[in-house]
């Protein structure tokens, strides 16, 4: 199962409410807003750290560069660009937006 | 592989409206099949032709009505969303007893019901929201 | 179409009243329902705030859809799983959610709960078991 | 008492617009003055004479209307917010090649101007959003 | 100084962040969504209640009606109606939004 | 009109382009500069985002405006707080943002910086001292 999440985690409650809620070996995307959570040395960082030893986090390389923040993504999270993601919606059969 | 995408939110207040036409055109550069757009909530809101941006930015609207033309997209705006919002095609229109009409090009008015037959008939359904 | 049937998760996350996204997702499952589908409603987040019982909305001059959830087992939608730790956090119990209840035809029509308290490993499986997510 | 109110949101998708009624309402009853409603973001939307809302639910925009008659309201709505998502008068909607118009009665379309104005002459600025 | 919140602390940060910028002796309105953050026992209720040592907290009634938990609000939390938020706006200089 | 001068503070608490208040906010600043009054803006929760250094939007189709904070000097709008503990929550530093300047027109135009970080201590205060207080 593809996760999407929209939403800054320092504004919102749904990259948490998500990952508490993500099965081992599904795929979390981040997007919009949402790739603010990507930021490595961040309050929120270690938690999505913890988590990513049982799922995949990808983050959208177009709203990351959009907002300043490429050179700051944390290790291991995979960047993908729009093809990427349309790509991770064909090969998960479900998509879950956390809106 | 067959797509239904739906959007929940209006041009430029939230980005879902951009984010559904770049995830849509890579749909279909892939080669995939978009079954429908679903504009609901206040995504109806991406189907007013009376939409003037400033010079320097995206034609939200214009952008959905000339991909639609494009790839034959069915672009379908949930008609009990529209109404609450005041979107309207010209029958709309004159059986609500209205004076004019604003739907864009490409899009057209109808149930819910092509949400969920979306959903059964498509392989994917995506949605962007807020 | 009518041989295909998909399981359809509807996952409520949002408070109703201060924005719409509850009502208007309930008018999508109260259409949904005539597809003859396996629709499957889930309450978490600020979402279980949705089924609370005692909603006035006079008040506020809005309408009171509350109700609504009510007529839901005459539409054959019969599982409100409801996630007890979104429960817990906000201070509430089974006792202050709405009575919701579907009738069994192959029970003689018995009177059956329609909410079940789901913790997040049974939310988990929910969603890996649905073939269409729709979340509002 | 002077007041100025801004509306950051639309009809019904949020609570906003709603509260920002009550509490207009409540100012009027104290019998505290109204400078000027300003509609801004999504709250241009709150605009629209094509709204057609269900039969049992309350109407948004015919209730600023008869507000605004009643106590002589200012009901300004941001050009530039309005031009993005397609609230026009007659004159704009010339103005920008439409061939369509749908603004309510008892608003006018005026510029950013008007709320730095209500910020300066009211004794309160209340903003209700998202 | 009154500051006004319109979000549920369960959902946002808005509340939270209101509550860390509020000065000693100022009023708080809780109305909309934001009456979420007047349930007692609730995961937020202690942090609320440990600032109404310092600052006032108002509920807006309608809203607490509407959302089913008039039974459920913090002692020492004063209900208002729209005449009683008006009332406030007209008693503090300045109000603050956070939206 | 013209002899009230007020103290204006925009508080900015959302980030750009995931929603449109960031930009309409700044159109509100740049509109609001003609009216000679005291102007004041401050960046605190994600918030901070708006003003991050290196944004290129050009994947996402949408205009990067925050190019328009640099100019916001020539429009007298001189001070920008920008919230510490919101920066440092979110891995960032001052040198991650935007190296924003004003000219001062009686220290010989000598270039000086506009933003200033503060503890929420002073945020209380700037909000105290605040005449209209305007959030997006």
């Amino acid at each position: 199962m593809l996760h999407i999440v929209n939403k800054s985690p320092f504004d919102k409650n749904s990259l948490e409410s998500c990952l508490s809620c993500a099965s081992d070996g599904s795929a979390v995307l981040l997007y919009e807003d949402g790739v603010y959570g990507a930021i490595k040395g961040s309050t929120y960082a270690e938690k999505l750290q913890s988590a990513m030893s049982n799922i995949t986090v990808y983050a959208l390389e177009p709203d990351v560069k959009a907002r300043g923040i490429a050179d700051k993504v944390i290790d291991g999270i995979k960047l993908v660009d729009y093809t990427g993601f349309v790509e991770l919606t064909a090969d998960n059969e479900v998509v879950n937006s956390w809106l | 592989m067959k797509y239904t995408i739906q959007i929940n939110e209006g041009p430029y207040t939230h980005q879902a409206s951009d984010s559904a036409y770049n995830f849509t055109k890579a749909v279909l550069e892939k080669g995939y099949e978009v079954f429908r757009v679903f504009f609901y909530h206040d995504g109806v809101n991406n189907a007013t032709r009376l939409t003037t941006p400033p010079q320097d930015d995206r034609n939200v609207v214009n952008r959905w009505s000339e991909l639609a033309a494009a790839h034959d997209l069915d672009l379908v705006v949930c008609v009990a969303a529209a109404q609450r919002r005041g979107i309207a095609d010209a029958e709309e229109s004159q059986r609500n007893g209205k004076d004019a009409d604003n739907l864009a090009p490409g899009f057209r008015i109808s149930g819910l019901g092509q949400l969920i037959e979306g959903g059964i008939i498509s392989d994917r359904l995506v949605v962007f929201g807020d | 179409m009518s041989s295909v049937i998909k399981q359809f998760l509807y996952v409520n996350r949002k408070a109703p009243y201060g924005t719409v996204y509850a009502l208007e997702s309930l008018e999508v499952v109260l259409i949904g329902a005539a597809f003859e589908q396996d629709v499957r409603l889930m309450f978490m987040d600020d979402g279980v705030f949705q089924i609370t019982k005692g909603q006035e909305t006079t008040d506020i001059g809005m309408k009171n859809f509350s109700p609504t959830f009510g007529a839901l087992g005459d539409y054959d939608v019969k599982y409100m799983y409801v996630c007890k730790q979104s429960l817990e956090e906000r201070g509430l119990t089974v006792d202050d959610l709405m009575d919701l209840k579907w009738e069994d035809e192959d029970d003689d029509w018995a009177e059956k709960d329609s909410i079940i308290l789901v913790d997040r490993a049974e939310i988990k499986s929910l969603m890996t078991d649905a073939d269409v997510v729709l979340s509002f």
